[in-house]
């Protein structure tokens, strides 16, 4: 506990003297993320230098091994920097999916060799990274995917189709999942596959949303050439061969932990449903909302929302106590999201014909009605809202297949 | 009276079918939204649909129009709520013709009814003054001075307003904002001085504006309806906007619904179709349903209106209030069940969320008719 | 129509002069019906008489054959004898599940010494049928009954359990479904067959509700004979043997119009939870139910049944304009069920703790409480809820089968 | 403190539920009801339960009780819940035994909590007065008379009423009904002369009763907590009554869930399980998620009693409201999973969705409490 209480003190003294006042703003939004990679045009000099000196120290990954770029701390230790950093309201230096999902991936699945070359980039944010997983044709049934990729014996061959790849526009490297063996069963014959962005025959579309812009793309592979090894040792497969399945279902399981908790961390904030409806609603002569069915709908929602909130914080403390969170995980992403929909819906209700605006400054440029939109996806992406009760039903019930 | 069409009413559906699937399909919305168009309808389009007698579907054949009655009209709004197609029939050809049938002097209705019918009139109601539609709420003051009054104050949501050619307006000449009584309707010429209307792109992309009414000028011929007492004018005005936003909403979630239970029959995951998963097909089942609630009530509002206007009230809010909820529900489903696909600005779908969810709120949501008929039942 | 207007004068001149003022006072409740049959005991004089005068014109059912015992009268006559009743207040001479569903049944599918032998004691309730459908392992999946039927020679032979049999601890003859070819496929080999109750080895034994007391049995066969014939040339088969299936859909149909219609046809009546709870809970100084949460729910539950009964009324219109029900009997069976169950969940939040005693005077025995637990039969009994989605889902949406 | 269960805690939950479903499993609460019990509960069985400690399971080591706090008692609530367990728990050990603890006078603290730590002593809570739980409206007068008050009106829906001991009362000494100021807790003992008890059958054979209260005379003695002053108490005492209601429901509702989860996978339809049916397997699923949100709520309403009472109203509105709809909700789908079966006497799953309407109505039902939290959060 000494031990952990210098720390804290060093950390504070650290903090405090190398976190530029810029780097001390509340974000105002999505923009003020820095992503890193090679085509990072950094907002500010501070948001350069709050970078270099966090991944001078491996605090952008501070649980990561230090051989990799990472801070090497341990999870108490991790904690405290996190409290310390939310003391002074420091930002967070760098996001990527480098650092959410291929990283882990790699820390579980890959080799040596692999982590000490692609680790430290990312740690550093010199090289962004974007995830090809989902299909067209695939969605759900992510098993199903084609993307074709052949063995060419010094190279593998690639050909097919990814959608959802978030950021695809601005990355440096992708990571994969393609078909490797076409004639095993489905769930076998696929890997994960590493790749450059900037190989011939690699092109990449935006997709617009009904909620406007979006970081999500289209991109197509179309006879890209990646080499078996990038560098002397380092495959460009992570894992086994056509065992590919097991690293995406490890991330899988990764994100829809990530996304339920996400999905349903605003509603404790302030904008509570019921806070926003009595602004825009007024109340009435008693005090009570003036729109009294919208208050009793707001209302129950608010419960549930609560009490979600406690279950996520029950959940934690049950696995602190050493109770895995395992298929629960899928309960957070089913109830966070289908009530962050619904929570918008009634800030929509709330909000009435003002919320409707979608262009124009008053509203932001729509930006209530955009956000509405937006959550309609909560429930699709990261495992449908019908996957996550598949996966309620079958483990934890343990009811029968069909 | 059956609670069913007439064979006059089917041939009228089905000619507006094959006439908006032709002329007007979604693509027709789509492509004016990407241009940017100030009007946002095709004028000639709408000049077609008044050739066709639908502009003047309530005016009197003896104005040129069809008189097809609200049921016709509901028919015509269904129709236009299942290809998303953009018109200014709501605000001219149900709320303003109303307005004027029901309401107006002769010397107003042989001046504007048949222009109305011709499509060569566009006319906007001014109501709401809120995020939240409350009529009774209405504060914009219409101030008397000598034989004329001045209208000051604001309108918001006006389905139209940027194009119309005249407004009519709800006012306060006596009372205080909450009170049915002192409300008096205007109608006010678009380009009268102080008149000031700001588009408001909606997420719809159909016309919405603000307007702002600075001193303007209107004299007691302007008048629709009794000063002090427009209340029941407007009430019945809005009763015959909700019944034909019932209609649209119908009609739209109707087609997302074809849309969602073709797209369950064609996408394959998990080697079967999606529409062979059994809770999707309970969920589809019981939005079936629901729909088909939503449509009875929708005509029975407007065969209502038709026969006894005004004893319409309860009716109209019940088809407002079922089919906003029912439109709602199936815009959820259609998206959830498209999937990814369905998100995507590219794909339809998600233009009948929008849509809905404007005719949803206007001129009062479910939340707000639902509370009116617990007011008109007693409790 | 000169015709028509003529019977309808007949009509209302027989039934004033014929109609017993007892038998036009209004029901106080299902002890007042007469179900007739052997054991039949007579509430009063004016019950009998009133039976015996309508049965001797046939009126009793009004539209079967005269040569049956039926009226012969043409829809519109029988509308116009129902609205006649329904002007001087007349009760039902007779109710039975003879009348309802065997009667039907053999209208359509029994042979002509069948009906010459069966209908005329229905017709005259001088005989009370109950039926035999149900078994406890078979449930919605009706089609994998089990009662045993093997051809003895000059006998059939019974061996089975049937259960919600209602009223066979009253009836004096049963019509079961029984299986009569154990190596058909399970839709294929059943039979639909008429059993005398005082068969030896027919045993029967109320059964108790979670509301208490109920019309429904078990029925127990033990070695039952059933002679081929009941009478000479009246086989006790009904339809072809083996075939049984399409009489029993025939009355499952029948039966699913029959109780989405009631199962909602209070709706339209007096008690609006609205009413009730404006009485029960009281309201505000603004005239609005004092409980708001509850009243939208009560709004909204309100729209919805208000809306149900417009579909009824359009669905009605619309077969009368010559557009079949079909499969939307199923729609009407399901919301009207489900509604039903809505409904009476609102009574019981709007009476409180009133609501909730279960003996004595002041709640008329748990009246409120006990209707509330049998609602939730609704949805079970005639097909499930989930059988009538399923039927929406084939045959109207026609999705593909799993 | 984490919200989960102490080592302590757990132990207690392993034995309860073996004590349970040893000595009162639902058959138990079956036999009562069939034989048409006097007293409701059986007597021995709660003298066990006292040796336990689950008597005194609030009451201070000091006077002969476990001090397992509201949490414990949480435990045993939904422990009983799961078997439908009838006994004085609710009326005695957590109402009474939080009103003597936490606002009684010394006296009285110590001349009854070592007799409800023995089990020797029942007592109950009078609050309701109409069918609609409503605190602030209570109008049951106590009239001053010289040193003395005499009460005089109706109590209804008091649980254990009929066989209690001593009824703790709340009366109106000010004020009107509809005000939190003005109303005093008395101590009345249930010979007293005037008291008439009428005991109420209810749905879930429990016992409740009406109580007249004619002229009955208490002195400034038999006060609990401050005269006029007697809402803090009242609300402390029924914020613990309700997290041990959501505790109990939350236990009848899992238990419910269960049982039809183990249906669902043994009973078989068209040839499969009916478990495998996708459409119940998501209800089943849905309801999972609801039964977890639940128990959460009460675990915290109970933590929140134990560290800092006086905060504890919102969060055991939230534990009644969520764990009242959610076991609503968990036994009418039981129900409807059982299927015919379910709906006869003989099973037992009908006795789960009666004590859970009872308990879901004590107390205030959802929408009380969601109106609560509603005003609580000034909206």
């Amino acid at each position: 506990m000494a031990d952990l209480e210098k720390f804290r003190a060093e950390t504070r003294a650290w903090l405090e003297e190398n976190c530029p006042p810029d780097m001390r703003k509340p974000m105002r939004g999505e923009e003020d993320i820095c992503w890193g990679g090679k085509r990072w045009k950094f907002q500010s000099e501070a948001q350069k230098i709050w970078l270099e000196r966090m991944a001078a120290r491996g605090w952008t990954v501070p649980t990561w091994p230090k051989e990799y770029g990472g801070g090497g701390l341990s999870k108490e230790e991790a904690k405290i920097l996190k409290e310390e950093m939310r003391r002074i309201k420091a930002r967070s230096p760098l996001e990527s999916f480098g650092i959410w999902m291929l990283g882990p991936a790699l820390l579980e699945y890959g080799a040596h060799e692999q982590k000490a070359h692609f680790l430290p980039p990312i740690a550093r944010g010199e090289i962004r990274w974007c995830q090809g997983y989902s299909e067209p044709n695939a969605g759900s049934d992510l098993a199903s995917l084609q993307c074709r990729c052949e063995d060419r014996g010094d190279h593998w061959l690639v050909n097919g189709q990814k959608i959802w790849t978030s950021y695809a526009d601005e990355s440096d490297w992708i990571f994969v999942l393609v078909r490797t063996d076409r004639e095993a069963p489905k769930h076998l014959g696929i890997s994960f596959i590493l790749i450059d962005m900037e190989s011939p025959g690699v092109t990449t579309r935006p997709i617009r949303l009904i909620s406007g812009k979006s970081p999500f793309c289209e991109t197509f592979f179309d006879d890209v050439k990646v080499p078996k090894e990038h560098a002397p040792g380092v495959s460009a497969v992570v894992g086994e061969l056509n065992r590919g399945w097991d690293v995406a279902k490890y991330l899988l399981t990764h994100e829809r932990e990530m996304i339920g908790a996400g999905g349903s961390g605003a509603i404790g904030g302030a904008a509570s449903p019921g806070e926003v409806a009595a602004r825009l609603v007024g109340v009435d002569e008693t005090g009570r909302l003036a729109d009294p069915i919208l208050r009793g709908r707001i209302a129950e929602a608010e419960i549930d929302g609560w009490a979600f909130l406690l279950t996520m914080e029950r959940l934690k403390d049950e696995a602190k106590a050493g109770k895995g969170m395992g298929a629960k995980s899928s309960m957070l992403k089913y109830y966070g999201t289908e009530f962050n929909k619904r929570r918008y819906e009634l800030m929509m209700d709330a909000a009435g014909s003002d919320g409707l605006e979608w262009e124009g400054e008053r509203s932001e440029d729509g930006k209530l009605a955009r956000s509405w939109l937006r959550t309609k996806a909560n429930s699709i992406e990261g495992g449908t809202s019908e996957v996550q009760l598949n996966i309620i039903a079958k483990r934890i019930l343990e009811l029968p297949d069909a | 009276m059956p609670l069913v069409l007439t064979e006059e009413q089917e041939m009228l559906r089905d000619a507006a079918r094959g006439f908006l699937e032709a002329k007007a399909p979604v693509s027709a919305l789509r492509k004016l939204r990407d241009a940017r168009d100030e009007v946002g309808f095709s004028r000639d389009l709408w000049k077609e649909m008044a050739e066709m007698g639908w502009a003047g579907v309530l005016v009197e054949e003896a104005f040129g129009g069809s008189d097809f009655g609200f049921a016709g009209a509901g028919v015509l709004a269904e129709e236009m709520g299942r290809t998303l197609t953009a018109s200014p029939f709501l605000s001219t050809s149900i709320l303003a013709a109303t307005a004027l049938k029901k309401y107006a002097c002769e010397a107003h209705r042989q001046e504007y009814l048949p222009k109305i019918a011709a499509g060569d009139l566009v006319m906007a109601l001014a109501v709401d003054e809120k995020n939240k539609h409350a009529p009774a709420k209405t504060a914009l003051r219409a101030e008397k001075s000598g034989n004329a009054f001045r209208l000051s104050g604001e309108k918001t949501f006006v389905a139209d307003g940027h194009v119309a050619d005249k407004l009519i307006v709800a006012a306060r000449t006596a009372g205080a904002p909450g009170e049915e009584a002192g409300i008096t309707l205007f109608l006010v010429d678009a380009q009268a001085k102080g008149v000031a209307r700001e588009r408001t792109i909606m997420v719809d992309s159909r016309n919405a504006a603000r307007v702002r009414f600075d001193g303007v000028e209107a004299t007691g011929d302007d008048v629709v309806g009794e000063i002090d007492g427009g209340w029941r004018a407007l009430e019945g005005v809005l009763n015959a906007g909700r019944a034909g936003l019932a209609a649209e909403m119908s009609g739209s979630a109707q087609r997302a619904f074809e849309m969602t239970v073709g797209y369950l029959k064609e996408r394959t995951q998990f080697g079967r179709p999606i529409g062979a998963f059994q809770a999707l097909q309970h969920r589809a089942a019981h939005l079936y349903c629901e729909l088909e609630l939503a449509r009875s009530a929708a005509l029975k509002a407007l065969q209502v209106l038709d026969e006894s206007f005004e004893a319409a009230g309860a009716f109209c809010s019940l088809a407002k209030a079922k089919a906003g909820a029912v439109a709602r529900l199936a815009s959820q489903e259609a998206i959830q069940m498209h999937g990814g696909i369905g998100m995507t600005d590219e794909h339809d779908i998600g233009l009948y969320m929008k849509r809905i969810r404007v005719a949803q709120e206007m001129f009062g949501d479910p939340a707000f008719h639902a509370d009116r008929i617990a007011r008109l039942r007693g409790y």
